[in-house]
This record gives C-alpha cells, sequence and structure tokens, in this order.
C-alpha cells in the first residue's frame, strides 16, 4: 500500500509540476494569449478525446455522438451563468450539465448500445444530431444565432485542473473493477455474460462516464469561449474527437494526450498557411494512419509504477 | 390530393438521389466493411468534372455522363490503392479515419485549387415539365429515377449473375479463403471500387444537371445522407440502399409537408434509431448471430 | 433432497428446426456428469440453455440452493453466473488481449463488489479490495500452475494452456456446477490424462457439480459418474457408463459407428 | 490502520497545496494599450471564413478585402499624419469555427501585432474573436455580422472594439415587412428562413415581429441543402402573395428556380445575402423574375456613387466577375478603417477604434456611412428587383 501511495504522489508531483511550469512561463511571457488559447483547446480536446477513448478503446462501443454531450454541457454553462453569473453559477452549471447529459446517455444508450459495430455508430451520431437539431430550434438556447457573451468563468488553471480531475476518473475507472468489466465486454460479450458481467451495465456505465465528461468540456468550451452555436457541435466536431483518439492509439490515455497535443499544436502551426491549412491537415492525417495504423502510440500507456518497478529490477540486475 | 401527389413524386425524386449514392456507398462496405466516407466527395469530383467537360469541351449529355463515370472509377481505385490498401489487415477504424482525411482533401484541395464558389452546372438537357393530373413532374427527375432503378437491378445482376459478382461476394463473405480458391482479392476489391465509384460520378453529373449547383463543399450533405440510407437499408444490400434512399427522401419530404421542416434531419434520424432498435442490422441487412 | 440442477422438457427450436426437444436432466451435488452424442447432437446448444446465453422455447430449468428453488428460465447469462452455473466454451472465448490474471480477475468482478467514489478517488478501502481480489486469484492461478503466466496476454498461451485458464475463469466466479464444453479437445493424450486428474482435483477440492461435453471416451468413461446420451436433439439413454457401453440404441447412434 | 493515517496525511497535504497554488496564482493580467504602428507598413488582420460552410462568403469577401488593400497601397497608403504608410495584409482562415476564430485572433493581435482587424464573416466567428481583441485594444470591422446584438456587450453597452458595416438584422427585416406590405400589398406570405446561422433565423425573427399582414406558414431550410420541392409544394397550396426568404445566394438561388418550376410565381423577397450574381446563374435567368431583396449596394446608389462605379469597375477587371455585395462590405470595411486612421491621425488600434466609432459621412461602396452609438453602420436601404435575372428596378425605402 505504501507503494500506491508512492506511485500517486509522484503523480501529483508531476501534475502540480505542470501547473507551476505554466504559470510561470505565463508570467515570464512565454505563453501569450495565442499559445493559452492552444492549450486550453488542447486540455478541451484531452477531456473530450479521453471520454471517447473510454467508450471506443476499452468498451469496444463505436460511438459518434460525443458532440451532442458536448453540447449539453455547453449550453447548460451559457444558460446558467447568463442568470447566475458568479463562480458558483458556474460550478453549479457543470453539475447541471453533467446531470443532463447522463440522462441524455441513458436515453441514447439504453436502446441503442445493443447494436454493433457500425450501427451503433450511425445511431449515436443521429442521436446527436437530434439533440443539436433541437438546440437549434429552442428559444431559450438562442436558435441557431447560439449565445455569446458568456461571463468567462473557466480561465486557463480551471481546464488544467478538469483535465486533472476528468483524467483521474477516467484512468481510474480503467484501471479497476470496473475498467476491467468494460474491457471484458470489448473481448468478449458472450464469455463476459458467462462470467457474471452484466454486459448493459457496463457498457452503459462506460457511455455515461464518457458522456458525463464530455459534458464538463462543454461547459470549459462555452464559458472560455464566451460563445457558442449549435454548429459548433456537429458530426465534424464527434469526428474530430474520432480522429485524436484513433490517431493517438485507441486503448491507449497516454496515446490521446499526445495526439490531442500534436494535433492541436499542428493545427496552430498551420494556421500560418491559410486556405492551405486544412489540404495539410488532410493530409497528414492520411501519412499518420498509413504509417502508423494503429496510431501514435498503440495501446502503450505511461505507467509510473511500471517504471519503478523497471529501475528496481535493474538495481537487481546490476547488484 | 393533388399536393399529396406532388410530395410522393418530390420525395421520389430526392429519394432517387440519396439511393443513387447509397448504392455506392454500399458496394464499398459490403466487400471490405469500410464507411468509405470520401464517397460524397468522389460525386462532387464527377459534378466538377462534368462541368468542366461541358463548359470547356462541349461534350454532349451522354459522353459527360460516361466520363464522369470513367473519372470516379479511376478516382476511386487511385484512392483505394494509396489510402486503404495499406491498411486492409489494420483495424477498420483506422482505415474510416484515412477515409475522412481523403474527404477533407478532396474537399478543401478542390477549394484551394478551383475555389470554393458555387458555380451554376451547364443546362445540357432542357427541362421540361410534364402535367399528369395536376402533378409536375421534370423530365430530369424521370431519368434520374428511371437511372437510379436501373442501376440498380444492373448491380444486382452483376453481383448475382457474374463472375466477378461471385468473386466479389466471396470476397465480402471470407477474403482468405476467396484467396485460396484463386480469386485475385486485389483486382476484385478495384473493380468493386471502380462500380462503385462510377456510380458515385454518374450522379455527380445528374444531381449538378438537376439542381444545378455544384460546390467543392457538395459531397458532404448527402454524402451523409446516403450512408444513413444505405445503414437503414441494410448496409452491404444493393436492394437495401435503394429502399433506404426512397424512404429517407420521402420522410424527409412528409416532414417538410406537415410543417417540420426545422426537424426534417431530426425526424430521419429518429426514425433511422427506431427501425435500427427492431431491425439491428437494417432492413435487408442478415443479422449474423455469433456462433457460441 | 432435491436435485440440485432439475430440468425438464426443454425444448428449443430455430426456426423450423428444433434443436433440443423435451430434454429432460438433472444434476446431483458434488457429481460429474457427462454429456455425450454424435456432433450436432445439440450438446452445446443445450448447455447454451442452461447457461442462459440463448434462451429456451420452452420447459423449466431450476435450481436449488439452500433457501429453496429458483427458476433460471428466462434469466439473463449474467444472472445465471452469479447464481453459480459457470462454463468453459468448445472454441475457447478468453479475453485475448487481456493478461492471464486480469482474466480471472474479470470472472470474480460481481463477487467483490466496491463503489464508484471509493474506486475513482482511489480510497483506503478500493486498495484492500483489489489487494484481496488479486490474492485470491492467484490463489486460484496457483492451483492450475499458471503462476509464471499471471501477466501473459491470454492470446500469447499456448492451446492447452489456454483450456486451462479458462477453467480457471469459470472456477473464479465460485460455482456450483461448472459446465465443461469439450475441454480436451485438441490435447493429445498425455495432455488429455493431466486434464482427467485437474478435473478430478477440482470436483473434489471445489466440491462442485460438473457436467461436462466430451468426445475423448477414455476420459468420459473414467471420470463420469452418470453419462446422458443426445442424439438428433432428444435424449437418446442416460445412465453409468457401464450401463450406457452396454445399451444398445447408443451402440447403434453413436459408438456403433466406431465399432 | 497506520497506513490509512499516512494515506490520509498525504491527500491533506495535496489539497492544502493545490489550494495554495490557486491562492498564490496571480496570472498577472497584461494590460495592453492597444497595438502601436511603428514602420512603414500599417498591419491589417483578416480573420476569414476561408474553408468549411461558410468559405464561399468568406473568399468573396476576401477578394473585396485584397482589392481595397491593393488599391490603397497603389496610391501610396494610407495618409497618417503626413506620412503614407502601406498596408499589409495578414489573412488568416477561421476554418468557419468559432474555436478557431478566438484562435486566430489571438495570433492577429499578440503575434503578428495588426493594427486592426476585418472579419468574420459569420456571426458566431465574430462572437468568438471579441474576448480577444478586447483584450488587446484592437478594433475589429465584421463585414457581415448580421445579429442586432453582435457589437452590444451583455449589459447593453456598445463592445468597444467591435464594430461592422452591414445593416444589423432588425433594420433589413423591418424594410423588407414594409416593402411588402406598402409595395407589393402583400396580405399572405410564407416565410422560408436558413436556419443554420442566426442570419436567416434572426431576419425571419425581425420580419415578422414587423410585418402586419399574416404569415401563413414559416418554414426552414439548413445551409447545403439542395431540394426544397417539398416545402415549396405545400406553400403553393396555401394562396400565398409572396414569399419572405432570407439567406444566402446559395440556397436562395436553388428555392427560386425550383418554386418557379412548380409554378409559384409570387414575388420572392430575401436579404443581401441574396445580392450576388450568381443567384441569378444559380436560378436560371428565366426564373428569377419578381425577385426582390434587401441590399445597401443598388444600381440607384451606384448611379450616384462614384465610389461604387470605381469598386464595381475595377473588381471586375481584377476577378472577371460581377462583385457581390459581400465583396463590397469587405472593400468598404478597410476603407473605414483607413478613414479612421487618417481622421485620428494615428494607426495604434485604442485609436483607430475611436476613429471608427466616429465615422460620419463616410463615401462607401455600399453608401453614406455614418456609424451610430452601437457602432452600427447607418446607410440608406434600397430593395432591388430582378427580371429575367437582371436588376430591373430599385426601390427606396424610408
Amino acid at each position: 500500500m505504501k507503494a500506491n501511495v508512492k506511485y500517486n504522489l509522484v503523480w501529483l508531483i508531476m501534475m502540480v509540476a505542470g501547473f507551476y511550469l505554466m504559470n510561470t512561463l505565463i508570467l515570464v511571457g512565454v505563453i501569450d494569449s495565442f499559445i493559452e488559447n492552444m492549450l486550453v483547446t488542447i486540455g478541451i480536446n484531452i477531456i473530450l478525446a479521453t471520454g471517447l477513448n473510454l467508450i471506443i478503446g476499452f468498451a469496444g462501443q463505436f460511438s459518434l455522438g460525443h458532440a451532442g454531450f458536448m453540447a449539453i454541457g455547453a449550453y447548460a454553462t451559457a444558460i446558467v451563468t447568463q442568470t447566475a453569473s458568479t463562480p458558483g453559477g458556474f460550478y453549479a452549471s457543470i453539475f447541471i450539465g453533467i446531470v443532463i447529459s447522463i440522462i441524455a446517455a441513458l436515453i441514447v444508450g439504453v436502446p441503442t448500445l445493443r447494436l454493433r459495430g457500425d450501427y451503433l455508430a450511425i445511431a449515436t451520431m443521429g442521436a446527436s444530431e437530434i439533440i443539436r437539431i433541437l438546440i437549434n430550434n429552442m428559444k431559450i438556447t438562442g436558435g441557431a444565432a447560439g449565445m455569446f457573451n458568456i461571463p468567462q468563468f473557466a480561465d486557463w488553471p480551471t481546464v488544467y485542473i478538469m483535465v486533472c480531475v476528468t483524467t483521474i476518473i477516467i484512468v481510474n475507472f480503467i484501471h479497476s473493477r470496473a475498467g476491467r468489466a468494460v474491457k471484458s465486454v470489448r473481448e468478449d460479450e458472450i464469455a463476459a455474460e458467462a462470467m457474471g458481467i452484466n454486459v448493459t451495465k457496463w457498457k452503459l456505465a462506460a457511455f455515461v462516464l464518457g458522456a458525463s465528461t464530455a459534458a464538463v468540456a462543454g461547459s470549459l468550451h462555452a464559458s472560455y469561449l464566451q460563445t457558442i452555436a449549435p454548429n459548433d457541435f456537429g458530426i465534424m466536431e464527434s469526428i474530430s474527437i474520432l480522429i485524436i483518439v484513433v490517431l493517438g492509439g485507441v486503448g491507449s490515455i497516454t496515446g490521446t494526450f499526445v495526439a490531442a497535443v500534436v494535433l492541436g499544436v499542428l493545427d496552430t502551426v498551420l494556421q500560418n498557411f491559410g486556405a492551405l491549412r486544412m489540404v495539410i491537415y488532410a493530409a497528414a492525417l492520411i501519412l499518420i494512419m498509413i504509417f502508423k495504423p494503429s496510431g501514435l502510440l498503440g495501446t502503450w500507456e505511461l505507467s509510473i509504477k511500471k517504471i519503478f518497478s523497471r529501475s528496481k529490477r535493474k538495481e537487481r540486475v546490476e547488484s | 390530393m393533388e399536393t399529396f401527389f406532388q410530395q410522393i413524386i418530390n420525395g421520389l425524386s430526392l429519394g432517387s438521389i440519396y439511393a443513387l449514392l447509397a448504392l455506392g456507398y454500399t458496394m464499398v462496405y459490403g466487400i471490405i466493411k469500410l464507411i468509405n466516407f470520401a464517397h460524397g466527395d468522389i460525386y462532387m469530383l464527377g459534378a466538377f468534372w462534368g462541368y468542366y467537360v461541358i463548359n470547356v469541351w462541349h461534350f454532349n449529355f451522354i459522353s459527360a455522363l460516361l466520363s464522369a463515370m470513367l473519372v470516379g472509377a479511376a478516382s476511386g481505385v487511385i484512392i483505394e490503392y494509396f489510402a486503404y490498401r495499406p491498411l486492409r489487415r489494420s483495424p477498420r477504424i483506422t482505415a474510416l479515419i484515412t477515409a475522412i482525411g481523403v474527404s477533407f482533401l478532396l474537399e478543401n484541395g478542390m477549394s484551394y485549387l478551383f475555389s470554393s464558389n458555387t458555380r451554376d452546372f451547364p443546362q445540357i438537357i432542357k427541362q421540361v415539365n410534364y402535367h399528369i393530373g395536376g402533378v409536375l413532374i421534370s423530365n430530369i427527375q424521370i431519368l434520374i429515377l428511371v437511372t437510379a432503378c436501373v442501376l440498380m437491378v444492373l448491380l444486382q445482376l452483376i453481383i448475382k449473375k457474374t463472375k466477378m459478382g461471385r468473386a466479389m461476394r466471396a470476397v465480402s463473405v471470407d477474403p482468405d479463403a476467396a484467396e485460396l480458391v484463386g480469386i485475385n482479392i486485389n483486382w476484385t476489391i478495384s473493380f468493386t471500387f471502380a462500380l462503385g465509384s462510377a456510380l458515385a460520378g454518374a450522379a455527380g453529373v445528374l444531381i449538378g444537371l438537376y439542381y444545378n449547383s455544384i460546390d467543392p463543399l457538395m459531397g458532404m450533405t448527402p454524402g451523409i445522407k446516403a450512408f444513413v440510407a444505405a445503414v437503414l437499408g441494410g448496409i452491404g444490400s444493393v436492394p437495401g440502399a435503394s429502399v433506404g434512399g426512397f424512404i429517407i427522401g420521402i420522410l424527409e419530404t412528409f416532414v417538410q409537408s406537415i410543417g417540420l421542416s426545422a426537424y426534417k434531419d431530426a425526424v430521419v434520424y429518429f426514425v433511422l434509431i427506431v427501425i435500427l432498435l427492431i431491425l439491428p442490422a437494417g432492413i435487408f441487412g442478415k443479422n449474423t448471430k455469433e456462433k457460441v | 433432497m432435491s436435485k440440485l440442477l432439475q430440468v425438464e422438457n426443454l425444448v428449443k427450436n430455430f426456426g423450423g428446426l428444433t434443436a433440443v426437444s423435451n430434454v429432460s436432466l438433472h444434476l446431483d451435488n458434488n457429481e460429474l456428469v457427462a454429456l455425450i452424442g454424435p456432433n450436432g447432437a445439440g450438446k452445446t446448444t443445450l448447455f447454451n440453455l442452461l447457461t442462459g446465453v440463448i434462451p429456451a422455447s420452452s420447459g423449466s430449468i431450476v435450481l436449488s440452493g439452500e433457501n429453496g428453488t429458483y427458476p433460471l428460465n428466462g434469466k439473463r447469462a449474467y444472472k445465471i453466473a452469479d447464481m453459480g452455473l459457470s462454463r468453459t466454451f468448445q472454441n475457447i472465448r478468453l479475453f485475448k488481449n487481456l493478461s492471464v490474471l486480469d482474466n480471472v480477475l474479470i470472472a470474480m468482478t460481481s463477487k467483490f463488489k466496491e463503489g464508484f467514489i471509493p474506486t475513482i478517488f482511489r480510497f483506503p478501502s478500493y486498495y484492500k479490495t483489489e489487494a484481496r481480489l488479486v490474492a485470491e486469484a492467484k490463489k486460484l492461478l496457483a492451483i492450475f500452475e499458471l503462476t509464471d503466466d499471471v501477466d501473459v496476454l491470454a492470446k500469447n498461451l499456448p492451446y492447452g494452456t489456454q483450456r486451462r485458464l479458462e477453467i480457471v475463469r469459470a472456477l473464479a466466479t465460485k460455482p456450483q456446477i461448472l459446465f465443461l464444453d469439450e475441454p480436451a479437445a485438441g490435447m493429445n493424450p498425455e495432455e488429455t490424462a493431466n486434464l482427467t486428474q485437474l478435473i478430478l482435483k477440482v470436483q473434489h477440492s471445489f466440491h462442485i457439480t460438473i457436467l461436462l461435453i466430451e468426445h475423448d471416451m477414455s476420459l468420459v468413461m473414467n471420470l463420469a459418474q452418470c453419462i446422458y446420451v443426445l442424439d438428433h436433439g432428444s435424449l437418446l439413454a442416460q445412465g453409468t457408463p457401464d450401463e450406457i457401453q452396454a445399451n444398445p440404441a447408443v451402440i447403434k447412434a453413436y459408438l456403433g459407428e466406431e465399432a | 490502520m497506520k497506513k490509512t493515517m499516512i494515506k490520509k496525511v498525504v491527500s491533506m497535504a495535496a489539497i492544502v497545496m493545490t489550494a495554495g497554488i490557486f491562492a498564490g496564482c496571480s496570472t498577472a493580467k497584461t494590460t495592453t494599450k492597444g497595438n502601436q504602428t511603428t514602420g512603414n507598413t500599417i498591419k491589417i488582420g483578416v480573420n476569414m471564413e476561408l474553408s468549411g460552410a461558410a468559405a464561399g462568403y468568406g473568399n468573396s469577401q476576401k477578394q473585396g478585402i485584397q482589392l481595397a488593400a491593393a488599391e490603397i497601397n497603389k496610391d501610396g497608403g494610407i495618409n497618417v499624419n503626413g506620412k503614407k504608410k502601406k498596408i499589409k495584409l495578414i489573412i488568416r482562415d477561421n476554418k468557419t469555427s468559432t474555436n478557431t476564430s478566438a484562435s486566430v485572433a489571438a495570433q492577429l493581435v499578440n503575434n503578428d501585432k495588426v493594427a486592426a482587424i476585418v472579419g468574420p464573416a459569420t456571426t458566431n466567428a465574430g462572437t468568438a474573436e471579441i474576448p480577444n481583441i478586447t483584450k488587446a485594444a484592437v478594433p475589429s470591422v465584421s463585414p457581415s455580422a448580421t445579429d442586432p446584438a453582435y457589437t452590444l456587450q451583455k449589459s447593453g453597452k456598445v463592445q468597444p472594439y467591435v464594430f461592422r458595416a452591414c445593416y444589423q438584422n432588425n433594420f433589413q427585416g423591418s424594410t423588407a415587412a414594409k416593402f411588402m406590405t406598402n409595395t407589393l400589398k402583400a396580405k399572405r406570405v410564407a416565410v422560408y428562413a436558413d436556419n443554420s446561422s442566426d442570419y436567416g433565423t434572426g431576419l425571419a425573427k425581425a420580419f415578422k415581429k414587423a410585418y402586419t399582414g399574416k404569415v401563413v406558414d414559416s418554414q426552414f431550410f439548413t445551409a447545403g441543402d439542395k431540394d426544397f420541392n417539398a416545402v415549396l409544394t405545400s406553400f403553393k397550396s396555401k394562396k400565398i402573395d409572396a414569399i419572405y426568404a432570407p439567406g444566402y445566394y446559395n440556397e436562395l438561388g436553388l428555392i427560386i428556380k425550383q418554386a418557379r418550376q412548380a409554378g409559384i410565381n409570387v414575388p420572392i423577397v430575401g436579404s443581401d445575402g441574396m445580392a450576388d450574381p450568381k443567384l441569378a446563374q444559380i436560378a436560371g435567368d428565366q426564373n428569377a423574375s419578381k425577385i426582390y431583396y434587401t441590399t445597401p449596394f443598388s444600381d440607384d446608389v451606384a448611379k450616384d456613387n462614384p465610389t461604387a462605379v470605381k469598386f464595381m469597375n475595377k473588381y471586375k477587371a481584377r476577378y472577371h466577375q460581377d462583385a457581390p455585395t459581400f465583396s463590397a462590405l469587405a472593400y468598404d470595411s478597410v476603407y473605414m478603417i483607413k478613414t479612421a486612421i487618417e481622421n485620428e491621425k494615428s494607426a495604434d488600434s485604442v485609436k483607430i477604434a475611436k476613429g471608427l466609432a466616429n465615422i460620419k459621412d463616410f463615401d462607401g461602396v455600399t453608401g453614406k456611412i455614418t456609424m451610430n452609438k452601437n457602432h452600427d453602420p447607418e446607410k440608406p436601404i434600397a430593395i432591388e428587383q430582378l427580371t429575367k435575372g437582371k436588376v430591373s428596378n430599385s426601390f427606396d425605402i424610408k
């Protein structure tokens, strides 16, 4: 048990160090608001993509509807902070977004999660589009014009902490009894069921957890950007999250981080290429996939535990 | 009553367009289980090809159509060769991302090279409207409807009656076994892509002619709709794609005619989900149970 | 005392085909029963019905426990597994991309519950449960001499070891009844002999009832206390190994072909 | 038990540490005084939809901007307090995405140090840019963000650095309503609006508010749609006098074509998103009759407006096509910035903002513009009529 404390401590120190590093860089002026913008976008994408990776990579359920849940969180925050324009209101709005997205995920997931593969993908895509179209036609959401002048409560420290928190939740979920159950569903539903795993329940658990982190990302997106519109949450947004997951490696959270950073930086750098940016982006995407078919990192994970035990083994060998 | 029949015609002609595109999706999916995201963009290429050859080289309709099919087929084969073939043994989701990449590349590449402006498609066939009992139908609508039906039957014949069709079916069931009995898998898959993409090329010219407006992003929306149609009909099934296309066309028309135009896509997706819940593999899809 | 598992008039139709027709059988506590029959006789289908993988068309399956009887018809497979019926599969269905240890731990999922919050925030209770779980799994793996392979991915194990792991995994659910679907398939005589010993050991040390499907007659005749013979979906005969070997109908339908 | 204690202590410590970080976290909010212009060029950023859904409109605007900049530079540049400085355009693509628009704006103001921004084309991308440009105190002129609240803060106060060159929706929508009542004498109208952006829905809303006749039916389409027969057929059976269809020329061209082919010959009235030569091309000249749209850029205006005539000729010479409204608005945006610089005698961003707010009687292609207190340009509006694809008449609406 002492070992566990040690590993957790290392992770904690890494997170705090990362925070200080960023803070210092901002104070020194290395990170200006342009780079900060990029980092925040990357952070939000990490939250979205780890959640989707949980659903696709670990539970093996091909969902293409992540943007819909993101939209729920974003609009919850936009609407709530319009009247309750305080940090408290903002955190309450995140919570409300999570609750609504959980309900939506249950409504979508209970019937559709029995579908397989591409059929599930298209059903979840449809569900997400339905959410978007409803938002597009509602009064409270501002319709197609979306909402702007949303008060900004999510600055980069908020996003940083939320990235840490959601990642901790998802990673701890994966490395636990729940995560094993979810992975067994991915591997073989029939065998899992025969071993006492309630397949429906665990699929749903992963789906709901992924959806609620997407809602958190949506809240951050709305509050940081201060403007949202239904078109931000279309099929293309779901696809761009999927791209991060696959590019990083389906089933690797570390990979998701790497891919989110790589794509985020790539996208920002390409901003200098004007009209060619999307052409280069597309070509890069194809080439990476052809030369790295299982994603940048495959299923490799960074693990402090493994590093420790490896160095220990080395010591033993040397002595 | 006239309005009702007119709406049926509207629905059928919209449906025939979706069906035309869905056929290509379903063929490719049937053989390599890949959602060929770039299919809608091959349709766009076909439309642009038609636009240029008619305007610049003054092709007539038939030669524009046939050459667009050739261009579609060629681009389909090239895309398959460079982007999908290296990934045939990789997870399917990888190939899907590549397909999305190809789609982005075609859309943005065309925008970059030829600008993203909308163009008017040359009206090479003069539109003639027929009034039949108060219902209006144009010669181009009939042309598209007939083409969609003929192509469907033709495809079905190719798949069921020809040697190539047999090879295609064999590869789709079990590529390794097909290879063992002497079927050239690469050649068969290329052929399927050529066939499916030729359909998209033809659709580009026909739809360009019908709507008279083409742009580099024109493949995106109908591409997704056609894909939904293919799934609805049971992806991999040729009659399924047509039926799915017509269902979605008629459904969209119906929803708009009762005044819910703002929700037309939502209703389409809702019906899709409901149908999938009842028939998990679409209307004509075979729901293969896993053997325990 | 009533029978541990009582199956009455079980029927399964696939469209027009009757895969299992009117099968009645029972299992006693701590009994080792074999189910034999030619290919396509419906043995695996019967297993699937008993373990809830597919629903029966009609008939009843009743489990007796300490506090009365529980009907199993129509229950989902995971519930049936929870009630103490576990199984292996004819064409091995391990969780291929997971480690040997994970395969076993997964089977213990429903036996060691831990709340969401303690799991996510890694309360000390989480580590305690997890440690207990791993210890238990390792104990089981040790019995089957799989300790060295704990971290190996299931798909990288040799075939015979995979079969063994499947038995361990089934045992990890703490079953009352264990269904083994052709455990010796693809094994050489030496491996089969080892397996026979292993099955006996399992039965005795875990005090469980075993129903097994097997084509290897040496294994069946050595192990089984009672044999059911299935042919074309219906029960042809039942009895002790000696009775079955002497049964003319069985010899004709099944053994006769070999003679 | 002891270990549990350790664990607890550690996690407590962690919480305290984290709390400490936030207490001490003073991410120094750098309060800039805007971007100063030094050297011989004035950098103007362009945050524009060059790819994605609105790419067609964005590229039209880019052409207008480039034309304006080339023209100014050919004349030696902008006169900053007696010294001529050339314009350097920094054009960046925002992919029609709010997220990217914010990023592009940050890059333009912080890294490129532009003195002013032209763009974005759409309200959504436009609002996304506001926080970043406001922080940097750099003004932005959007050629075509039409939402009434675009230039306003939540409190209703004006956004200090946000300007536009186009009408806001309420003005255009109510003008169309007046025109349909007074000139077309339409008593029963159907509304068919683009609901994929604020443009169509906003105009439809404004129109419905101002229109005194009966709105028989109100339907929506989505950008990218190509088939409008279903809705048009249902309109046909409803005895309507006119259709109000706010949207862009891409879809409107098809709506006109399909309406006329379906035998609907009532007037179709739209907005400045239709004012593009491509409209008649897509609809087909024979179909484009009895088409009306509100526009700042009418032939009438052009006749007694030398600026417009000059612009149209130059545009045609450079791009070999007739100038669309979007290009005209973008062209005016650049010249508005030029005027602001010259009036303030300074190319510093804060001064430019001040100059833009004080623009008065500016001779633009799209009319004589005076900026009101909400940073909305006040300029005359006209309605153009198309007959057989050509502008045949134009009406002044007071």
